[in-house]
């Protein structure tokens, strides 16, 4: 599974990408964030107001619930601000 | 056609390749977006555009596609840069050409509002004294993407 | 500013105008209407646009005004030809730069509605058999320029 | 008083421009509309149907009551149908 960050995401995190294998219990995006926190303080900082965070899984916009697997690419961002 | 780029592009061209040697065009619609030195009462003296390679693409072709289906257009044109912009330097284009101007108009705007809610980019701004800051999403943008939102049961326009 | 000219312009030359050196810009939008080879089922193979100059001036720069009293704008430009056109040309170019989209937008879709409606200029067609006819005022334009009236009391934007 | 036609008008009336002095009676719009009518076939014809014809006095907008005088500048033209 691939696990990518952007903007202050990837800045608290300090990783822009990291290829992780979750345990099988981890099925849904909300699963995943709650796994990605224990990685250590800027995770859980980067990940502690789900409220502000976007989720996509395979390039397309995902809910807490939708599942996620192996081989996956998971990204997480804030609001977008382009244009 | 969508183009995500780095480099600057040149609205004069973009609006040319669009009508040139054309017939059926009646009605060209051009938006740019554009870097100002100022944001509320914050000096901006530089910003970093960050973006979701692969996903951006994906995006702005959807909304393209959703435009197109929308309204009755000859052609339509989202170029989106990304890297570091300094004040007054172009950011965006977004343009649409028909056969009547209130769809161009329309498809043009919708274009915009969508692109800025939905597209993966992330505003870095950089202030005089080094200080910086990630740009907030704005409630006004969401709000004028939800315009366009079709309820359930609206018959195709 | 305000053009009423036989020549042809160059969009790409009128929007670097309005930007070029400038910080305080953050949209631009800009309308370019041409010449179609088709009028509804018609065929149209050349056009000539008559105006009633002085009166003509002296409406772009009332409708100008009226927009940017309305509308928070950096500037506005409209350019608009006279004379005989061939399918493909550029007749008109209306262009509002302003610190945020929707105000450029609006700004730009009033110009044009408005000089619709309101400047004098009419559109003679000719047909490949040698047929000319003047071109008819539509409904259409008449009801998106009457988004703009306001109603009495209406609080200034 | 300068009197200018254009579009149809212009081709029915046969002149784009005339200088004219009506008599004192000739105090409005309508008043002039009327009293030109009887310049010629070409004329009448163009003035016939006063809905499909908009009038500019010293280069305003004008209604069929509005004063008009000597040394104004008026104008018949059809509809406008620029942009």
């Amino acid at each position: 599974m691939k696990v990518l960050y952007f903007a202050w995401l990837k800045a608290k995190t300090g990783v822009a990408e990291e290829d992780l294998d979750p345990p099988a219990e981890v099925a849904t995006v909300a699963d995943l964030m709650e796994w990605l926190k224990d990685r250590g303080p800027g995770h859980a900082d980067a990940l502690a107001n789900t409220q502000a965070i976007r989720v996509a899984v395979n390039q397309e916009y995902a809910a807490p619930g939708d599942a996620v697997k192996a081989g996956d690419e998971i990204a997480f961002f804030p609001p977008v601000t382009g244009g | 056609m969508i183009r995500v780029q780095r480099s600057d592009f040149d609205p004069g061209a973009e609006i040319s390749a669009l009508t040139q040697g054309r017939h059926d065009v009646g009605a060209l619609t051009v938006f740019v977006g554009l870097v100002r030195d100022m944001a509320g009462e914050q000096r901006i003296s530089s910003m970093e555009l960050e973006h979701y390679p692969g996903m951006t693409e994906k995006m702005l072709e959807r909304i393209e596609a959703e435009a197109r289906e929308r309204w009755a257009l000859n052609d339509t044109l989202i170029v989106h840069r990304y890297g570091p912009l300094a004040p007054g330097e172009r950011i965006v284009l977004v343009a649409c050409t028909s056969t009547h101007r209130a769809a161009s108009f329309e498809a043009c705007e919708f274009l915009i509002d969508w692109l800025k809610t939905k597209a993966p980019f992330w505003k870095k701004e950089h202030g005089p004294d080094g200080d910086a800051h990630w740009v907030e999403a704005r409630g006004s943008d969401d709000a004028a993407a939800a315009r366009w939102n079709r309820k359930p049961g609206d018959a195709a326009e």
